[in-house]
Order: C-alpha cells, then structure tokens, then sequence
C-alpha cells in the first residue's frame, strides 16, 4: 500500500474544511451539502479498504509471524524542538487506529448523511458542513498519531471542532455557554496531558543517547511503548511527591483522557454539549471524540502497564464514574442527557476494562488481552449503538421539536422505523444477546472478574442500572401514555425523511451482527490473535440482572401508572440530587464565578489598577508633590534667593569639610 | 604686641558677615548696596592682606584689589540706574515690594 | 612684551571691531529713520565674523605672560557660541524694531557685543584677573539689557534682581578667590595654582574657597540653589535678552568653569570640589526639573527647563578629560540650537501677541503647523529624543561621565537619567498643548519675520542635523585635545 | 557602499516614506495613500526577498554570524559605528515589521484628522524599529530604540481615543523610565566591554567576542539592561503602561506597537542582556523568571474580568509577552527558539486583535463587551476573524500560537533546575486562562444574540480592511502550519548566544 491512501484519508477533510469554510459562503445548500457527503464518502471508502489491506492482506508489513505490527505509513518532520523532541506528522497503522478509521468514517459518512435530512432548514448548512469536515479530520488525525504530540495537536483540534459544532446555534445564548464550557474543561484537563507530556518526554529526551533509547524522538508512541521498561528503569530514580515520575507522568497524561471521555470530575461538559445539533452529539459525543481517552490509555497500554498504580487509577475513575452517570441517567428527563450520561457510564466501562487489564500473570494467565481486547471491542459496539441512539433521539426531536420525554409517548405508532431501531440500540446497550452490545460487554465484565470480584460485581451493577435506565427511556418515549398534542392537525410525528432513516436503519444492522465479530483476531494489545470464548457464568449473570432490569422497567414505565411517581416521593433527595447530577454543575460554577473570576481575578485586576498603576501614578504624585513644596524657595524676595544662595555655599562647604577632615 | 595676618582677617571676615547681614535684612534698596559693598571691600581686604603678609614680594593682589574697586563702582552704577528706574515706577525703594514675580 | 600681542587676540578683535563699527554707526548717524541700516548691518557685520572665527586657524596662541590663551578648545567654544549670538541678533530683529526699542536698538547692540566680549575674555583668561574682568564684563552689561524694556515694570524687577545676586556673587566669588590667593603662591595664573594647591594641604579655608568659587560662577550657570535669580529674571527680561541669558552667557560660563577647575584645582579634585560638583548637579537638575513642571509661563518655564539643562552640561566637567570637555562643547552647541529654537517660536508669536502662557499655545498647529513643527523638534531635542540633535549631546555628555567607570558617577548619570524622565514630561507638555490640547486656536495664523524665520531654519537645521552628522562632534572633541586633559 | 547594503534600505525606504509624506498635501489622502501603499509594499517585498536570500544563503553553507555585515565610523571619538548586520532571528523581525507596517497601513486607512501627520509619526516609528532590527552597535541600535519610543506619545495623544493624554503620557514616561536604565546598562558595557588596551567598541559582536566584562559589574549591567528593555517587554510590575496605552491608541499604531514594538524589548533583552553578559544571565535568570512568570499569570487573569476589549487585549499582551521573556530567561535553544516564534506569533496575531477591534469600535462605536453581542449575525467576516484571532491566541494548532507556546513549554522544561521546571508548570497554567478569556470575549461579542439593535444596520468589512486582516491571518496560519523552517533558522541563530552562555557557567 502506497502512502497516497493514508494522506488522502487526511487530506480530503481538511481540503473539504477550507473550501466549505472559505468557498462555503458562495456555494448553494445543495452542493455544499452533496460535496461533505461525497467527500466523506470517499475518505470512508479509503479507510475501510486501508483497514481491510491491514487486515487481511498478509502482507508482511502488516502481521509478521501472526502478529499484528505497528506500521508507520509515513512521519514528516512537523518541528523539531531539539534533536530527541522531534514533532513528526504521520499515519500509523496497527489494530486499534485501523479499527478506529473504520468507525469514525463509517459513523461520520452515516452523521454527514443524516445531516443532509436534519438540517436541511438550519441557517449556516455549508459551515455545519466543514465544521463536521474540520471534526472528521482532527479526530483521523488524532487516531492515526505516531507521536504522543501529534496526538495532543488534533486533540486539540477535535476540542475545537467540538466546540465550533455544540456552539453552532450561535445565537443561543445556551449553546454559547455550553460550548464554553466544553472547551474549557477540555483544555483544563489537556494542561494536565500537557504537563504529562512535559514530564514524560523530559526524562525519557534526557535519557543517555548511547543508552537503549537511542536517539529517537521522545514522542513516539513506537519507542515508548517499546522500551516501556528502560523509561522505567531510566526514571527509577525520580520521584515527586512520593510517587514515581513516570506514574505521574501517566497519570496525568490520563487526566487529559479524562476530560476528552468525561470522566468524574471532567464530565460536566458533556451533558451541556447536547445542546448541539443531534447529529453532532451521535458523532461527537457519543461514539468519536469522547473515547479519545479510552483511545490513548490503549495507544499508551504498555507504559500504564509498567507502573500498575496508574491502571488503578483509571480503574478507580472509571468506576466511580460509571456508577455515578448510571444513576444520573435514571433521573434525566432530557433524552438526549439520558444518553450523555449514558455515554458516560459506558465510557467509564471502557477504561474500567482497560484499567484491570494487568499485564502481570494471574495464576500463570495473562489476562491483560482480555480486559484491552475487550475495551476496544466494546469502543466498537458501543460507537455504533450509540450513534445510533442519538441519531434515533435526533428523528423524534425532529418529530416532535422538543427534547423532553414528557412532550412524547406512544410514539411507536407514529415513527415505526424510529422505534425499531431505537429498540434495538436499547437492546444492544442493555447487553441482550445476540446484539452487539451483549458480547463486548461480556468479555469486560469477564476480564474484571478476572481481576477482582468486587471490580466485576461493581460492573455488574452498573450494568443493570444500564439497561434500566435504557429501558425506561424507550418506554417514556415509545409506550407510557400518547400525548395528546398529536392528534392536533399538522402535529403528528412522523417518520424522518431517508436521509435520516438510512443511517438508523444501517447502524441497527450492525448493532445487530457486530457481535459476531471475532474482534479477538484484529484487535489485541500485542498483535498476537486472541480467541473470544464465552464465560458461561458471567455471561449468565449478567443476562439474568439485564433482563431483571428490563422487566423492572416494564412494570415502571410500559404503562401510566404511578409507580414511578411513588419511587420518587419515596426518596427525594436522593431522587433530586440525581436529578441535578449531584450538584457538580454547582460546585464548579462556585469554584469557577465565585472564587476564580470574582476573587481571584478581580482582587488581581484591582491590584493591577490600584496597586501597580497606582505607584505609577504615586511616583507622579510624588513628585507632583515635591515640586509644590519646593516651590516656596522661589519666594521672589531677592533678599531670600541671596539667603539660599550663601546657605547652599556654606552648606556645601560644611558638609564637604566634615567629610573631608 | 606683633600685628599677624589674623588681626587683619577677623575684621575683614566680620566686614563680609555684616554685609551678608546687611543685605539679608535691610529693606531699602540703597542699604543694600551698600551692604554689598561691604563684602566686596572685604573680599578686597583680604587680597591686599594675603598679598602683604603671605608674598610680600609680589604685586598680584594689590593689583587684583584696583581692578576689583573699579568693578565695584561700575556694579553700583548700573543698580542705581536700576533702582532709579524702579522708584520711578512703584515711588519706592523698598526691596519687598519688588516681588511679583515668583513660583 | 608689545601692541602685537593684541594681534593674537582675533576673535576678541573682531567683537571689538564690530562694536566700534556698530558705536559709531550709532552715534553719528541720526536718530528716526535713518537708524533703519543699524539691524541689518550688525546682522551682517556679525555673521562676517562670525564666519571669520569659523575659519580661523585654530592655533595656540599664549600672550600677555599666558594670562590669555587661545587654544583650540576656547577657539572652538568662540565660534559656537558666535552662531549662538547670531541667531540672537536674527530672531531679535523685529523685537529691535518696535516703537519703544527701536531709538535704542544701538545700545542694545553695543551692550550685547561688550557682554560677549566679557565672554571671550573668560574662555580665554588663564589668570584670575582676566577672568574676574571678563565675567564682570559679562555680566554687569546684561543688567543693563534685562532692564532694556524699561516701559514694563517686569523688566525692572528683573533686572533689580539680577544686578543685585549678581553683585552678591561677585563678592562670594571674589572672597573665595582671595582665599585662593591664600594658598596660590602668590600668583594668580591657573597654572601656578594647580602646582601649588596640591591635594595634601587640605584645609577648612580651601573648602570654603572652592564652595566659594563653585557658587560664584554656578550663579553664572544657574546651578542649585545659586540659581533662584534665574527664573525671574528670564520671565522679565525681553525674551531676544533671555535666550541670550539662557544659552550664551550660559555656555561661556560653562567651559570657564572647566578650564578653571581643570586646570587651576585639579589636583584637588577628587578630594574636594568633585563632591560639591556632584551634589550641585544632582540638585540643579531635580530642582529644576521640580519647577519646570508647574509653569505656565512659557518663559519662565524654560528657565527652569536652562536650569536642568545646566545640571547635564555640568556633567561633562565631572571628568576633567578631552571627552568630557569636547562633550560639554558640543551639548553646549545642540543646547544653543535647540532652546533658541524655542525662543525663536516663542519671540516670534510674543512679537505678534504677546502670548507667553502655556495655554495659548493651545491647538496652534492649527494656525501655526510650522511654527508647531519647530517647536515640537525644540521640545524633543531638549528632551533628549532621537533622531534629534538633543539625544546625541545627552547620550554623549552621559558616557563621558561614566568614562572613568567609578560607581559614584554611574549614580549621578543614573539620577540625571531618571530626570529626563520628568524633564520629557514637562517638554511633552509644551507638544501636548500644541498638538493635542482641544479648543479653538488661541493664536491666529501669522507669518513671523524675516529674521525670526531665519533664525528658525538655522535652529531646525541644526536639530535635526547635529547629531546625525558627526562632524560637529569630532570637531568639539579635537578642539578639546589641549594639554593637561586626560583622554 | 553605503547603499549597496540592501539593509541599510531598510531605514532609508522609511525616511523617504516620511520625505515623500512630507510633500504631499494635508489632505491629499490619495497621494498620501500612494505613498504610504508604496512604500510599505516595498519593504514587505524588501523582507520577503531577504529572508529568501538568507535561507538561500545558508543553504548555500554561509555560516557567518551575521549576514549582509558592515560597519561604517560615525562617532569617530567614542567609536561609535553604524553597524548593521543580521541573523536568522533579525530578518524574521524585519519581515514581521514589514507585515505589520503593511497590514496597518491599510487598517488606518481613514484616518482622521490630519492624515499627513499621522503617517509621518507612523512612518517614524516604523523607521525606528526598523533600524533597531538592523543594529549591531549597541548606540545606533538604542538610537533607533528610542526613536521608536516618541511617536507613540502623538500618535495616542492626537489620535487615540477615552483617556489617552494620561495614556499617552503614562506610556511614553514609562518606556523612557525604561530606557533610562536601558542606557546605564549600555554605558557599562560599553566601558567594561573591552579589554585593557583595545579600543572601547559599541558593537556586539566584538564585545561578545571579547567577553571582558567582569562578573560583579555583569550583575549589575544585567539587571539595568534586562529590566530596561524588559520595560518594553511588559514585564510585571512595569507593563501597567500597556493597557492604558493600548486602549487609547489608534488601531495602527495599537497594531504596531503591540505588534512590534514590544518586540523590542524582547529582541533586546537576548541580544544584549544576555548575549553580552551571560555569565549574569545565567546567575540572575531567576529572579526575572519569577517576574515574568508571574506577568504570564498574572496577565491572563486580569484579562479574564475586563470588559474593554483592548484593555482585554492589552492584558493578554502582558501574559503572551511575558511568555517570550520567560523562555528567553529559560537560556537554552529550544526555549528561545519558543521566545522567538512567540515573538513572530504574537506580533501577528496581537496586530489582527487591535485590527478588528478597531474596526469595531469604528462601527459601533463601543469596546465594551457589555454592550455589544451577536456580531457574527451582523458582520460574519469580522467575526469569523476575531474567532481566528482568538483560537491563535489560546493556541490552537495549526496557528503560530500553537507552534510558539508548545515550544516555549518543551524548551524550558528542558532546564535541568527543579525550582526552573516547576515555574513551567506555573505558566502553562495560562493557556487554560486564554482560553477563558478568549472564549468569554467571543461568546459575548461574536456569539450570542444582538444586543443591541441599532447595531443591526452596520456593515461588515471594506477590501482595505480585508487585505488587511487576510495578510495577518495568512501569516498566522503560515507559521502554524509549516512551522519547521522558521524554527530551524531561529536555532541555529541562537547558536553563538547559547555558545556564550554555556562558556560562562
């Protein structure tokens, strides 16, 4: 395979960001619209046959031996800050990142496709476009990385994309603020991925040259995770605050991850980024950019593994967070927020697998494939279910235009193409057999009994709460009780266009077969082909809480009734804590308005205007000053000038003389 | 009782104070001058002093003291011509009326 | 010994000359009209000179027993300070011409050309005596011409003023200098002096004879706090007399005052006068600098603003080295240019007005651009500003002070550096009237004179071309390689 | 030849500029746009071929210090020379003047009132710093300094808008303060710089050749040369002249002075403070670092509560420009390198700020953010720019922000002091404030609804103020994306002061 397709994988994006976002103005809705989905098109077309040529060409390039390599399609030299910290430009190609091209252009042609119905009457179709196009080609970028710093510039460019599409309603003050804060977050916690890159590539650029790391760049993902004991061994020796430097290097590189996926306590941009355009959110917030953390804690998985306290971390995080967003998720009335703190809660999974995957053998097995090859697999599915899900909240808010459940209900009558599939996103993300969701869930929850009891029960938990919380939403919108505002003339849901029904309709079919994937055999963390098997108890039990869950949620919510109103009253302030998502929103604001801008920077800037500025002004006055005082010498009166002028002789002699003798 | 340079000095020294004094407080104009005269002869006392006692065998003080006399006299010349002008016009030769322009 | 010796006194005869021309024209020709060749005539008679000491040889000359010297450096300061002169006389000329002075316009001549006749005689004198006489000479003509608008009640006051301070200081200068006496050996040459006060003998009497001395010429110069008469006087003299005050009297002082403390104490610099040198000008620029700021007489302004100006050129004596000396020389000459450039624009909107309050000056680039234009280079040069001639003095007087790199002296260019900071702000304020200040003109548009005109192309000439031609520096600076200077 | 050096062009372009100003007419706005369009033109065109020629050159394996070198006596006393010369990092600076002088010219393209006199007073700054950019003789080089510093005063004062004579007053007191120190510096050096026997030289070459400065004067020269031209630099506490006079200076000469003159102080700072007395550089680089490490910081968080949008600027300048003396202070390569491209970078996009609030304020009449809202609506163009400005600003890759601050941040890091790296630390902290104040800004101004409605019939962008903003933004993004050259140039151009720094440790 030439280096013509990976470059054109990136190319065509960012070449279809300039001529929509500067020709955009000229064009008509139509072209630019027909130009973003052929164009994505064709970058889809190039990924899947790139992944499939990494896949199943043989090639010795691709897999030596039976194991998958590592394969740098090209790196150009972007900057080089000294001779070891070289930025390069380039493509790899190994499982995880071919994977991931297949995703993100598969859920991106289907998101690009589904706008083209969506947002046909939005003002500013054509900026949508090459934002969606700007967003494409920074999160290809950020997957194909060769280098940690090639990752940190798209990371920060799929934050802007993020943030240019979630404030896309431009003139809503909402959407402002949400986009805001998307961005900030984001970037407070890619300070801390910064500084971890500092740190990282600080001790490993000022390792000896002549030693095993040779003098490559300290960028390299290829280097680093293949020397990951020299680092080790290399920084044993220092130490910050007890722990070792490289843990918290890791650690605080994962701290980027955490706000990109939303992890506690970084999550509180994602619910607000609904406010974006739905589609957006299927892409974006859903199934793309938010597992950019789960994606680089994979992309670094050797380097986590060589200091195991960074693993325990992620997992502590992630499991704190799945709990958490499962709950908030049961009291959401926002559809599209119930789905975001599902995102969440899902996402959490992911790093939780990742996190007990322990390269370390546990009674002679390496277990660590599992929780990795797991993690990934359900990066997969889930992206796809869940794109799906959004895509499907997208059609009934494009129905009814509202995103409250309490304005829907007894939709499946009006919209039966909307309700299937959205059936079969619930299912899938409920861990039902034979959709999708079921198997990568499986292999997570098998890989973190592996690892600790309480790590699998934990998930299990969470697991149920999933699929209840999945389940009463389908039923709020779909069953419950019709709103009695469709009957009304010219308000009756319906269906959405095919523009909109194409991608549902696809994305429920692979949510359907995706499990049957053996995605043991491409995706592992050494390249080395994994055999997927069922646990049979695991798989059991959690079928059983699943369907325990979902029956639950039947009797809850299948019907009016007051059942649900009665679990409310029962425990308010649990009920209206959840509702208000613990109150994170608030302790931030507080944090952010009351003590950073309103005592922090304010008492600064006071500072500036009266204490800086005022000793400018002081030395003026002082001045000023003095020469009032002075002037009194200039009496006029000769008489007092002479005065002066034989004082100031004397004076100087006097003192002259006492210093002199 | 032997006549050294010091007998001499003290008055010449005591001349120049009692000009300074004069001039300081003295509010007519013409005391003034005449106080500042005083410390001019003292100035020149001194010359001739210095050049009687300390270099008897030269001449520059002595000649320094003409010159000195005879730029005094040319001083008060043009300060009466001043103060003549300035009676004139306030009809006064008091010094501290002469004081509008300050600061 | 012989009548020839006064041959060797060229620039000295040539004043002469031109005075005995002027006398004469003056006293036989009759008065009214007929006087209307009196300006002209000594304008031009003037610049001849003026012209003539410019190409003179300039070769050392020594005559009456070395009483009187023309070396190259007293050559060199003669012939700035005669462009100084000339441009006086240009942008007097139509101040010559009004009713109430034109029927004197001959004495005013006369006077001017015997004061700077004094002031030849004080750059050139080696020997107290001629140095006592020239500064006289220099000094008691000038009383005279303060009170020269004898009509103006200001001019008077003025004039009482200075003839009074300045006899007082003659008197100081003269008790300092006869305690001098008391340790010269018995002869007054510089010389003698400098062989006989050697830096061992220190005692309580040379103390007082150098403050003294300091004093009685810093009245010349205006140097804190012998400088109180100053401010007055400048404000109520007629303005062709105090820029004349300002520069002229200033500059020739200024280099005397060099060659005195050079070459008659300098073995006891660093024990004695180097201190007083060194507080008399940190307190002559701050305490000028202090005033400067709250005038509003524009005049009486750029008496403070001459009195600060003193300070810096008084830096270039802190080191009794060619550099200093060629660096005073030559911040003297961007002195000249840029304050008579001032008073060139303030003459002519004086004559035209008889506005001198900062505020009239208000939105004037709106009658007057070019007057502002002019003003507005005065004001930077004088402020030390690139590419103005102003910078180029400053920055060369500051690093021949620091040339003999001890600490005290990087202190004092250090405080003369942060007073260039007040100083630029009260020289802004002058541009900010001009050029900022909002309203309505005060001064409607005008052409000046012919002669204010002239003087103010010179000015600006040489503002802008003095310190981007070096030559004018080099000159100063080889002028002032004469023996008993360090480098 | 006097003339045969092209750089010397560089100064004398400008003064003809101000010759030909001067004949045209006071408001002949077309001749003096001619000339200005003219003029300015060809000094882009005189920089662009010069930092082609010079890549070419050193392709070519010209491995001179400086290029185009040439001394001529002025001030034969005192050996003061006119000495020009210039490495990778100084043609770059001429080329940003260049653009900036460029882009400004068109940004004030209807100036009022007395449009002569302002582009005189322009052209005379531009000449200053152009010659600053060209100096190797530490006189011609603070002549032009200070040449550069006045025209500010009338600039702000006659043509700035709110308070601007106390701005202008405060700002030109403050430089000069600076310089006054500056001076002192340059004196000492000037005086200790050469070893017993040698003739006293003004020029920097030699005198980092000769390397004679003993240590205790070093010291002190250090801090009168850095904290003179750190002045310039904005460095906490002496930047307070900086948001006064940036809010009331006129757009161009905002453009200009943010743009290029604070440049100066950064450009100083290396090319004197450090290259000529490392040995105290690398003794007292700590004390400055705490100083400018809290400008960055400080910077940022005073911008985040102003409502002026130059005064938010202006802040934001502090914080950038602290950054460039921060890494400059950091005293290795990659580290100056960073201060470098911060320098370029900031210039550039400072220079499209104060473009487009100018051009703002020239339509609604108000920089209060409070009081505007939803521009986007109203002038999508101007819009879209400040939202470029902004993402330049808090660094978003493929702008130079990116490239600069990312540089900066690896290159100190690299120091191998504990108390240096943890300073680092500290000052990324800023690139989160940037983007809360940038983002606050763009919120309420650019996003967001009409606040109010007489806004609704203003007009977006005239092609002046197009070509304007396109040259900067093309320029940003230049740098952004093909960031590799400028940074080599610059490196390697570092290399005789790293050289000095490390033989005085």
């Amino acid at each position: 395979m030439s280096v013509t397709l990976p470059i054109l994988i990136l190319a065509i994006p960012l070449f279809m960001f300039l001529l929509l976002g500067i020709g955009g103005v000229k064009m008509s809705r139509k072209l630019a619209g027909i130009l973003g989905i052929t164009a994505l098109g064709a970058v889809a077309v190039i990924s899947y046959y790139v992944a499939f040529t990494y896949f199943f060409s043989g090639d010795s390039l691709f897999i030596d031996d039976g194991v998958r390599q590592q394969c740098q399609m090209f790196d150009v030299t972007w900057l080089a800050f000294t001779d070891r910290m070289v930025v390069n430009i380039g493509f790899l190609l190994d499982p995880i990142s071919a994977m991931m091209l297949v995703v993100i252009t598969t859920i991106s042609f289907m998101v690009h496709l589904y706008s083209w119905g969506y947002m046909e009457h939005e003002p500013g179709f054509q900026r949508y476009y090459a934002f969606l196009a700007l967003f494409t080609f920074s999160m290809l970028g950020l997957v194909v990385a060769t280098n940690i710093f090639q990752m940190y510039i798209f990371w920060e460019l799929v934050g802007v994309s993020s943030y240019l599409l979630i404030g896309f309603f431009y003139k809503l003050p909402s959407a402002v603020s949400a986009s805001k804060k998307a961005f900030i977050v984001t970037r407070f916690a890619d300070l801390f991925m910064l500084i971890g890159i500092l740190v990282l590539s600080y001790y490993v650029s000022n390792a000896p040259a002549d030693g095993p790391l040779g003098s490559a760049s300290a960028f390299n993902f290829q280097m680093l995770n293949n020397n990951a004991g020299v680092i080790a061994n290399t920084v044993v020796g220092a130490t910050f605050m007890s722990g070792s430097v490289l843990t918290w290097a890791m650690v605080l590189i994962f701290v980027g991850g955490m706000g990109k996926s939303a992890m506690l306590p970084l999550h509180i941009w994602l619910p607000d980024a609904m406010e974006g355009p739905t589609p957006v959110s299927a892409l974006i917030h859903a199934a793309t950019m938010v597992v950019a953390g789960v994606y680089l804690v994979a992309r670094f998985f050797p380097l986590y593994c060589i200091v195991p306290d960074s693993l325990t971390f992620i997992t502590i995080v992630g499991a704190i967070t799945a709990f958490y967003a499962a709950v908030v998720a049961c009291t959401q009335i926002d559809i599209k927020r119930v789905l975001a703190f599902s995102t969440i809660s899902q996402i959490a999974f992911m790093m939780v697998s990742l996190g007990v995957a322990y390269n370390q053998p546990i009674e002679g097995v390496h277990y660590s494939g599992l929780g990795y090859m797991a993690s990934m697999f359900h990066l997969f599915t889930h992206a796809m279910f869940k794109a799906l899900l959004f895509l499907g909240a997208g059609a009934l808010i494009h129905a009814v235009h509202s995103n409250d459940y309490t304005k829907m209900g007894g939709l499946r009558k009006y919209m039966p193409i909307t309700h299937w599939t959205f059936l079969i996103g619930c299912l899938a993300i409920a861990g039902i057999p034979p959709f999708s969701g079921f198997f990568s869930k499986d292999e997570m929850l098998a890989a973190m009994y592996n690892n600790h009891w309480f790590w699998g029960a934990w998930m299990s938990m969470v697991a149920g709460l999933t699929a209840f919380y999945m389940f009463r939403l389908y039923y709020l919108i779909f069953w419950w009780e019709e709103n009695p505002e469709y009957k009304k003339e010219g308000h009756k849901p319906h269906d959405a266009p095919w523009q909109m029904s194409v991608p549902l309709i696809f994305l429920a079919a692979v949510s359907c077969v995706a499990g049957f994937i053996p995605f043991g055999e491409f995706v592992t963390y050494n390249g080395e082909p994994y055999h997927i098997h069922l646990e049979t108890p695991v798989a059991v039990t959690s079928i059983v809480i699943a369907l325990l869950a979902i029956g639950l949620a039947t009797v809850m919510y299948a019907k009016k009734n007051p059942l649900p109103a009665k679990f409310k009253n029962a425990m308010p302030g649990l009920w209206k804590a959840a509702h208000h998502r613990f109150y994170w929103d608030e302790i931030y604001q507080f944090v952010t308005h009351k003590i950073i801008f309103n005592i922090i920077c304010r008492s600064i800037a006071w500072f500036d205007r009266h204490v800086i500025d005022g000793t400018m002004n002081a030395l003026a006055y002082v001045t000023n000053f003095f020469s009032v005082k002075i002037k009194g010498m200039q009496s006029g009166y000769v008489q007092a000038y002479v005065l002066w002028y034989f004082a100031g002789a004397l004076v100087l002699a006097v003192i002259t003389w006492i210093c002199l003798i | 009782m032997d006549l050294n340079m010091l007998w001499y000095l003290v008055p010449s020294v005591i001349m120049f104070v009692a000009g300074v004094y004069g001039f300081v407080t003295r509010k007519n104009m013409i005391a003034l001058l005449i106080s500042l005269e005083l410390m001019l002869n003292s100035a020149d006392l001194n010359f001739v002093i210095f050049n009687r006692f300390l270099y008897p065998g030269s001449m520059e003080g002595m000649v320094f003291t003409l010159f000195a006399i005879a730029i005094a006299a040319a001083e008060t010349a043009i300060a009466i011509a001043i103060i003549v002008n300035i009676y004139r016009k306030l009809h006064s030769t008091e010094i501290d009326e002469v004081d509008k322009m300050k600061y | 010994m012989g009548y020839s010796q006064f041959g060797a006194m060229i620039p000295e005869l040539i004043i002469l000359g031109i005075f005995l021309v002027v006398f004469v024209a003056d006293v036989f020709s009759r008065d009214g009209s007929a006087k209307k060749f009196l300006t002209p005539m000594t304008t031009v008679l003037f610049g001849l000179g003026t012209i003539a000491i410019w190409l003179l040889p300039s070769c050392e000359v020594s005559v009456f027993g070395g009483m009187y010297v023309n070396d190259t450096a007293s050559m060199a300061i003669k012939a700035i300070l005669n462009i100084g002169v000339f441009i006086v006389l240009l942008q007097s000329a139509h101040w010559v011409e009004s009713d109430e002075v034109a029927i004197r316009k001959g004495e005013f001549y006369e006077l001017l050309l015997v004061t700077l006749f004094g002031m030849y005689l004080m750059i050139s004198a080696r020997h107290f005596l001629l140095f006592v006489i020239g500064l006289e000479a220099a000094s008691l003509p000038l009383a005279a011409l303060v009170a020269f608008n004898k009509k103006h009640y200001e001019s008077d006051e003025a004039a009482i003023k200075y003839i009074l301070t300045a006899v007082f200081s003659s008197a100081i200068l003269l008790m300092g200098l006869s305690f001098v006496y008391a340790f010269s050996g018995g002869s007054l040459y510089y010389s003698d002096i400098y062989t006989n006060i050697a830096s061992g003998q220190m005692s309580g009497l040379l103390i007082v004879a150098m403050a003294f001395m300091i004093a009685g010429i810093g009245f010349k110069l205006s140097l804190v706090p012998f400088h109180l008469w100053t401010a007055d006087v400048y404000q109520g003299a007629p303005t062709a007399i105090t820029s004349y005050l300002s520069v002229i009297s200033k500059g020739a002082t200024a280099f005397a005052f060099f060659i005195i403390f050079v070459q008659a104490f300098g073995q006891i610099y660093p024990d004695c006068w180097e201190w007083m040198l060194y507080a008399v000008i940190i307190a002559t620029i701050t305490v000028g600098n202090l005033f400067a700021i709250r005038q509003k007489n524009l005049k009486r302004f750029m008496a403070f603003s001459s009195i600060s100006q003193a300070g810096y050129i008084m830096l270039g004596a802190m080191t009794s080295s060619t550099i200093g000396l060629g660096s005073m020389m030559y911040y003297i000459f961007v002195y000249i240019v840029s304050n008579l450039g001032a008073f060139a624009v303030i003459t002519s909107i004086e004559n035209k007005t008889g506005k001198v309050g900062m505020d009239d000056y208000d939105g004037l680039h709106k009658t007057n651009p070019w007057l502002s234009f002019a003003m507005t280079l005065a004001m930077f040069s004088l402020a030390g500003i690139p590419p103005f001639a102003g910078f180029f003095s400053k920055f060369l007087i500051f690093t021949s002070a620091t040339s003999t790199g001890s600490m005290p002296l990087y202190i004092l260019v250090l405080i003369a550096l942060i007073n260039t900071i007040i100083s630029l702000y009260y020289y802004l304020l002058v541009v900010k009237a001009i050029w900022i200040n909002p309203g309505e003109a005060k001064v409607e548009a005008f052409k000046s004179n012919t002669g204010e005109r002239a003087a103010l192309w010179i000015c600006v000439a040489g503002i802008v071309l003095f310190g981007l031609v070096p030559y004018i520096y080099e000159y100063c600076y080889n002028a002032a390689l004469i023996p008993g200077l360090g480098q | 030849m006097f003339f045969g050096n092209i750089l010397i062009w560089f100064v004398v372009v400008p003064i003809l500029m101000l010759a030909g100003l001067a004949l045209c007419g006071q408001n002949n706005m077309k001749a003096i746009r001619g000339v200005m369009v003219t003029c300015s033109t060809v000094l882009l065109g005189m920089s662009i071929w010069l930092v082609c020629d010079f890549l070419a050159q050193r392709a070519a394996g010209n491995q001179a210090e400086m290029l185009w070198m040439d001394s001529w006596m002025w001030y034969k006393p005192l050996n003061i020379h006119l000495a020009v010369g210039v490495d990778g990092i100084s043609v770059l600076m001429l080329l940003l003047t260049s653009i900036i002088v460029f882009a400004g010219t068109f940004a004030s393209w209807k100036i009022n009132p007395l449009p002569k006199n302002f582009f005189l007073w322009y052209s005379l700054l531009s000449t200053g710093v152009y010659g600053f950019f060209i100096s190797i003789d530490m006189f011609t080089m603070f002549m032009f300094y200070e040449v550069a510093l006045i025209p500010m005063y009338l600039l702000i004062g006659v043509w700035g808008t709110g308070r601007k004579e106390y701005s202008a007053m405060k700002l030109t007191l403050m430089l000069m303060g600076g310089s006054a120190f500056l001076m002192l510096g340059l004196l000492g050096i000037y005086w200790h710089g050469t070893p017993e026997g040698m003739p006293h030289t003004w020029n920097i070459l030699e005198i980092s050749h000769y390397g004679n400065i003993d240590y205790g004067w070093q010291n002190l020269l250090f801090v009168f040369t850095f904290v003179g031209f750190g002045v310039l630099g904005a460095m906490f506490p002496f930047h307070t002249w900086s948001p006064d006079g940036h809010a009331c200076a006129p757009t161009a000469v905002s453009m200009l002075h943010a743009g290029v003159l604070m440049k100066l102080g950064g450009y100083g700072c290396f090319r004197i403070a450090i290259f000529l007395l490392p040995h105290a550089a690398n003794e007292l680089a700590w004390i400055f670092i705490i100083l400018t490490g809290i400008s960055i910081v400080y910077g940022a968080f005073s911008a985040c509560v102003q409502t002026d949008l130059k005064y938010i600027n202006a802040y934001s300048s502090v914080s950038h420009c602290g950054m460039v003396l921060f890494a400059l202070l950091m005293l290795n390569t990659t580290a100056m390198t960073g201060a470098i491209l911060q320098m370029l970078s900031h210039g550039l996009m400072t220079a499209l700020f104060f473009a487009l609030i100018g051009m703002i304020y020239g339509r609604t009449h108000t920089r209060d953010i409070r009081q505007m809202g939803g521009l986007m609506k109203i002038m999508p163009y101007l819009g879209v720019c400040y939202m470029i400005a902004g993402f330049a600003s808090l660094g978003l890759p493929g702008m130079s922000g990116f490239v600069a601050e990312m540089t900066i941040f690896f290159g100190s890091f690299e120091h191998a002091d504990m108390f240096h790296r943890i300073f680092v630390i500290a000052a990324t902290t800023s690139i989160v404030i940037t983007a809360v104040y940038i983002l606050r800004v763009v919120g309420k101004l650019i996003l967001g609804p009409v606040q109010d409605e007489h806004h609704l019939s203003l007009t977006d962008a005239t092609w002046w103020e197009r070509l304007s903003t396109v040259t900067l933004i093309a320029c940003l993004a230049g740098i952004g994306f093909f960031p590799n050259w400028l940074s080599e140039t610059i490196q390697h151009s570092f290399k005789p002061i790293v050289d000095a720094l490390a033989m005085a440790i």
